[in-house]
């Protein structure tokens, strides 16, 4: 295999608050040091655009690149790139929501339009809502905005009543007057989660790649908890570079569900809730022509052995491995 | 004789000179089908090359097949969409770079009043103030129709006030000797000598109006050439961009050879210039 | 009834004088032609005559009033190129004028007023003998007949003046003859004040019934643009003087 | 007697010429300071329209302290990074333009092989093909500045060979007659002769380059005037964005100015045409 | 040295013939004068002695052979205008064919060589009188010093043939006089061939050798495209005739 033999790797991350942590880890040197523990060369890449970024890594242009699980599924894993989650950092507990000017439920945005990136897990979101309010997605018109812009159209046109967004643009939204929170992923736990994906050929190639990542990824967790100095200092140049404060990394930390214990990380991935979680998200994408092939097109493994889908074309791994390795001590 | 003959005077023959016109597209053709080959080898599930055969499945998926969602055959839609706002942004640009530009061209205080102005509006990058835009004009078909005007009219109006300033004095002149108001030179002396020139500048303009669709369809829409490339850019789907940018490139290249045509045809008289 | 004045007039472009001290009485319906080296201010001299520049010095009347300062329709003007509209027709080009006069605001006139004018336009096109071409595009045409065609829309407004800035200067000796005799019909049958630019000295001599000519009689050889050219010749028509060998050419070569 | 002349002949006087042409911006600043007072005035926490301090205070902070996480001044360092890119762009497409278009424009062999393919590669949208481009160039400098030279190469190359097939035939006829070769005719008659064209054709792509540059910045930087704006651009920070704005403005003013009195000095023999 | 032979010549574009069954002797250092009307064919003529189009039918013969199909250095050629490179300054300009000549690669030469061949530029620009202005751009230049400049270039590479296309055309008639006198000078000079084709007949005769003049001789009044013109008269020179009159003008007025 192509992948054999490597000591250097590329890894992208983007700006979002649970993979904030990243930036940090490589400003520090935290991941040089992790690296150097295990002879390899990590380089760190931030990149602007997170579409871009997942696009980069499925090209063969990066080794591993954070994302939802939603993305994993319908960008790398459709594209024939077979991916392990390798870090299952944290799930939405309410960073994702569905914000309107006028209604006052999800039943009341019945005919209207509503403002969101088509086919991202803010879509999903509004999906499941709808789902619990008994409604379909025919049922409104869906209009696809850049997530750049959602807030300026929101606060400041008046033809933008509803959107679906996350944070940190979910609080600036929230922060108009007279903005009604509908529905949060907080009322879906566990379904929208944000992981550090890697290609599983490079993984089983070098594993002390997952182990480098794994050690850093961890580090960082225990150095950014707590109300100790050093924390307080590290969630600040994270809110920093988010482009907010303190309080506002804070806010956004506090709808997020960080698993900052490797053991809590490793218990969520055992559990089986991960099973149905993955079926809504292969049947959302199915239903929107995310995966052509229908639900079974691409198989997930799951760990313990449970499989969904194609088992002849499994592209994308949930493993507690690495994380368990960690939780043991055993970097 | 002709084989020592400067290169600077050697002209290929009718026949080969089809045949080089063709060479660089068969080269690109056979390097796509070479490179998706390799890469569709080592992973079938690639989208990066698509087979061509991906094309023509993809398109005629959205071209030939109602979308189930919406029951619309969402490459015309698509097509017709952009069309209509690509249409009426280089229109409305174009009338306002006719007015404007004659204006400025042709009456010095009305070009002492608009010409900086102008120069420092056609600096300002339209892409940089898009959030200004839809501020000012909502997020609906307004908002792209008038990204495409701010991106283009001041280029037009330049133009146009740049070639009123380059009619021959004379005619001008002679138009006051033959008693004309500065509105009667304006309506049919200035006016339609412009217009050829109006035509060349929409041409050069066409492909920066494409950008500035493409741009405000990738920013908020629900159908349109722009939004469909951006959308499947989430996963990807090559199969459906490359077509999508070989048939804009299709029509853009049509939109130019018709408006070409079509000066000809209208303005012969020009033609020499 | 078209009487020109010219008193100590004197025309300057900054410190650049073009002409100066130059003092004329131009009878009504004389055909005076303007000849002098290159950069003498000929073109200057017509104009000022025109409106279209305003003089530094001095004044110009016309029957004793100022003469207005912008181009108008008592003065034509036909130039060396450039003269005709290249997007109208033969016909509309000559009616132009008409339908400038008539149609105040939408210089285009319609129903019997635009055929009366019609009719004038042939009629004028009959005149200087296009009337074979009259729905063609003025680019179809030969030199001669863009000129022909320049002095007919000039003419059909029956200017009092009419200026005529080297309008032979391109033609060919052949098709200049032609010209000669078709301009000569019209001043005799229209009586107007004909001004005509030329570097042709036969031609000058030929046409006009007074030649004046122009050049500097000041030079400082340390300020070659301090002063400006004048009349320096004020002749009769049908005599003949060998002007070029004298007069030395005021524009270095 | 100037009361009754033509609004055609009419020109202002250098002192009510000056004050026209500041007209439009004062009425603008005007508009802005109004509409910003408004806003303020209902909600003291509005972004949209900031009051002029809040620009001084967000730009200083930009530009005038270091960023604790860098240690950078931001304001700068994103300034350089845009202009370096920029500067490189376009001196590639530049040279690209000039070799292309000078063997397109004098050779009618190469015209015969190139134009064709110019003529569509100049119809593609960039913006279409952005994921391709990254993919192809990754996500670092390259890319962005391959961007910048895909966008405006073609339109340099095609303007560059249509100049070069309007020189005057008799001069290339002359320096035949002077024993000149093809390539002796390249370098000392046409290309010397085409550079002042160049230099034009520059600077009317300047505002494409601009484009795309902050296209390609918004999409994948650390640093850059495009990506400033596009990261504050989700928090909808006008104090930042204007300001940035209003700068790569005057950058873009001051670029064209620069070509422009560069262009007639040291091409003055150019200046007629 | 270099006499030219031209063997029923007969050049078409297309279905338009513009030249037919010319045939000519011309020996070596004629100074051959073309004149005809406007449309005639005298600048097609040139450019096949030019090399820059080809024959339709028949040949051309430079001492016996056939002249190379394309411009070269033994042919020198100037036009009415556009004939110097107003990127260079007036030395430059006349060093030019030195270098393309001396420099293959580079077209510019340094050192030794570079000093050799601008003296000899200088010393071509004395010639025509153009000393003082050497280092100046031609843009600068009068019409008539342009036209010397270019007259000097040409004559740098001593080329046995010379062409001129009314290379005086635009220039004023006293400038003209003195170019006469310098193209006299150095006809007699260098006793290259020289061709000029002008429209000013009393120049024709004045300057030429021998004058050639074109004309249509077969018309189809339905067709009048289809024949050529050919050389209708063959003078010696100093010999007038009051050939304006007598040829009409193949072009349409
Ligand atoms: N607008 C102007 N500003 C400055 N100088 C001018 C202007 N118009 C003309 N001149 C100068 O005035 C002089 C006379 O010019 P004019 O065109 O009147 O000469 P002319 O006798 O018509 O020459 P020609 O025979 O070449 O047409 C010239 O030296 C010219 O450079
Ligand atoms: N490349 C060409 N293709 C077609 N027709 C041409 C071409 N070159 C010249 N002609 C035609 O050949 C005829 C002769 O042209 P040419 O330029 O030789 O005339 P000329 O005698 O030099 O006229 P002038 O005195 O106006 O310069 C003209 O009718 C012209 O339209
Ligand atoms: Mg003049
Ligand atoms: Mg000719």
């Amino acid at each position: 295999q192509a992948a054999d033999a490597k000591t250097s790797f590329r890894i992208a991350w983007s700006i979002y608050v649970g993979w904030m942590p990243w930036g940090y880890a490589a400003d520090q040197g935290i991941v040089k040091k992790w690296a150097d523990k295990y002879g390899l060369e990590i380089e760190v890449v931030q990149i602007n655009d997170y579409i871009e970024s997942i696009n980069q890594y499925t090209a063969g242009g990066f080794d591993g690149c954070v994302m939802t699980n939603m993305d994993a599924l319908t960008i790398p894993a459709v594209g024939g790139v077979d991916s392990t989650a390798l870090i299952i950092g944290d799930f939405s507990n309410g960073n994702d929501g569905i914000v309107s000017k006028t209604a006052k439920d999800v039943a009341g945005l019945k005919g209207a339009s509503v403002n969101l990136v088509e086919l991202s897990v803010s879509h999903y979101l509004l999906a499941r809502a709808l789902e619990g309010a008994g409604m379909a997605e025919r049922d409104l018109t869906v209009v696809n905005t850049s997530d750049a812009d959602l807030v300026a159209v929101f606060t400041s046109t008046p033809d933008v009543e509803h959107v679906v967004t996350w944070n940190p643009l979910l609080a600036e939204v929230l922060a108009q007057p007279g903005a009604t929170k509908l529905f949060d992923s907080s009322q879906i736990p566990g379904e929208i989660i944000d992981m550090m994906v890697v290609n599983s050929e490079t993984l089983a190639a070098n594993p002390d790649l997952g182990k480098a990542l794994t050690g850093a990824w961890y580090e960082t967790m225990a150095l950014m908890t707590g109300d100790a100095p050093a924390a307080i200092e590290a969630r600040t140049a994270m809110a920093k570079a988010s482009g907010t404060d303190l309080a506002g990394f804070d806010a956004q930390l506090a709808s997020t569900r960080l698993f900052d214990q490797a053991a809590d990380a490793v218990a969520f991935t055992l559990s089986p809730d991960l099973a149905t979680t993955m079926d809504h998200v292969r049947k959302f994408s199915a239903d929107h022509g995310l995966l052509q092939g229908g639900v079974d097109q691409v198989g997930i493994e799951l760990p313990g052995g449970q499989q969904l889908g194609d088992p002849s074309n499994l592209k994308l791994r949930f493993t507690e491995a690495y994380m368990k390795l960690a939780a043991d001590g055993a970097l | 004789m002709a084989t020592a003959r400067r290169f600077i005077n050697r002209r290929p023959q009718r026949g080969s000179g089809l045949l080089l016109a063709a060479a660089p597209f068969v080269a690109l053709i056979l390097l796509y089908l070479i490179g998706s080959d390799m890469r569709l080898s080592a992973n079938p599930g690639d989208k990066l090359l698509p087979a061509p055969s991906s094309f023509v499945e993809a398109i005629s998926a959205l071209a030939l097949q109602a979308d189930p969602r919406s029951g619309n055959y969402l490459f015309w839609t698509d097509t017709a969409a952009s069309l209509l706002r690509l249409g009426l942004g280089v229109a409305i640009a174009a009338l306002l770079g006719l007015v404007f530009g004659l204006a400025i061209g042709l009456f010095p205080y009305a070009g002492a009043l608009l010409d900086p102005l102008m120069a420092v509006l056609s600096m300002i990058p339209p892409l940089a103030i898009l959030p200004i835009l839809f501020i000012l004009f909502g997020l609906g078909e307004l908002a792209k129709v008038v990204l495409i005007v701010i991106g283009i009219a001041p280029f037009l109006i330049r133009d146009v006030a740049f070639r009123a300033r380059e009619l021959p004095e004379e005619l001008l002149i002679k138009a006051q000797t033959l008693g004309a108001s500065s509105w009667q030179i304006l309506l049919r002396v200035a006016g339609p000598m412009i217009l050829p020139r109006l035509i060349g500048g929409i041409r050069l303009a066409l492909g920066p109006a494409w950008l500035f669709l493409i741009a405000g369809e990738a920013i908020a829409a629900t159908e349109g050439l722009g939004y469909r490339i951006f959308l499947v850019r989430r996963f990807l789907a090559m199969d459906v961009i490359l077509p999508y940018v070989a048939w804009i490139t299709l029509l853009a290249f049509l939109m130019d050879l018709a408006l070409a045509r079509w000066s000809r045809a209208r303005f012969a008289w020009a033609a020499g210039r | 009834m078209s009487q020109i004045t010219v008193e100590q007039l004197w025309k300057a472009y900054g410190d650049r004088s073009v002409l100066e001290r130059i003092n004329l009485e131009v009878a009504s319906g004389s055909f005076v032609t303007l000849v002098g080296a290159s950069g003498c201010g000929k073109t200057t001299f017509l104009r000022l005559l025109l409106g279209q520049e305003a003089p530094t010095r001095g004044r110009l009347l016309l029957d004793g009033a100022p003469l207005p300062a912008e181009p108008g329709p008592d003065r034509g003007i036909v130039f060396q190129r450039y003269s005709v509209y290249p997007h109208l027709s033969v016909l509309e080009n000559v009616v132009l004028g008409l339908e400038f006069r008539a149609a105040r605001w939408l210089g285009r006139l319609r129903g019997p007023a635009r055929r009366q004018a019609f009719e004038a336009g042939e009629a004028m096109l009959a005149q200087v003998g296009l009337e074979a071409v009259r729905d063609a595009a003025p680019t179809a045409l030969s030199g001669g007949m863009q000129q022909r065609l320049a002095i007919a829309q000039a003419l059909i407004l029956k200017p009092r003046i009419l200026l005529l800035d080297e309008p032979f200067g391109a033609l060919d000796p052949g098709i200049r003859a032609d010209m000669h005799g078709l301009i000569r019909k019209l001043w005799h049958e229209t009586r107007m004040t004909v001004f005509m630019v030329t570097h042709d000295i036969s031609e000058a001599f030929a046409l006009g019934s007074r030649i004046l000519t122009f050049d500097k009689v000041r030079r400082d050889p340390h300020a070659p643009e301090a002063y400006g050219a004048t009349v320096t010749y004020d002749l009769q028509g049908r005599h003949r003087l060998p002007l070029a060998e004298e007069a030395p050419p005021c524009a270095a070569a």
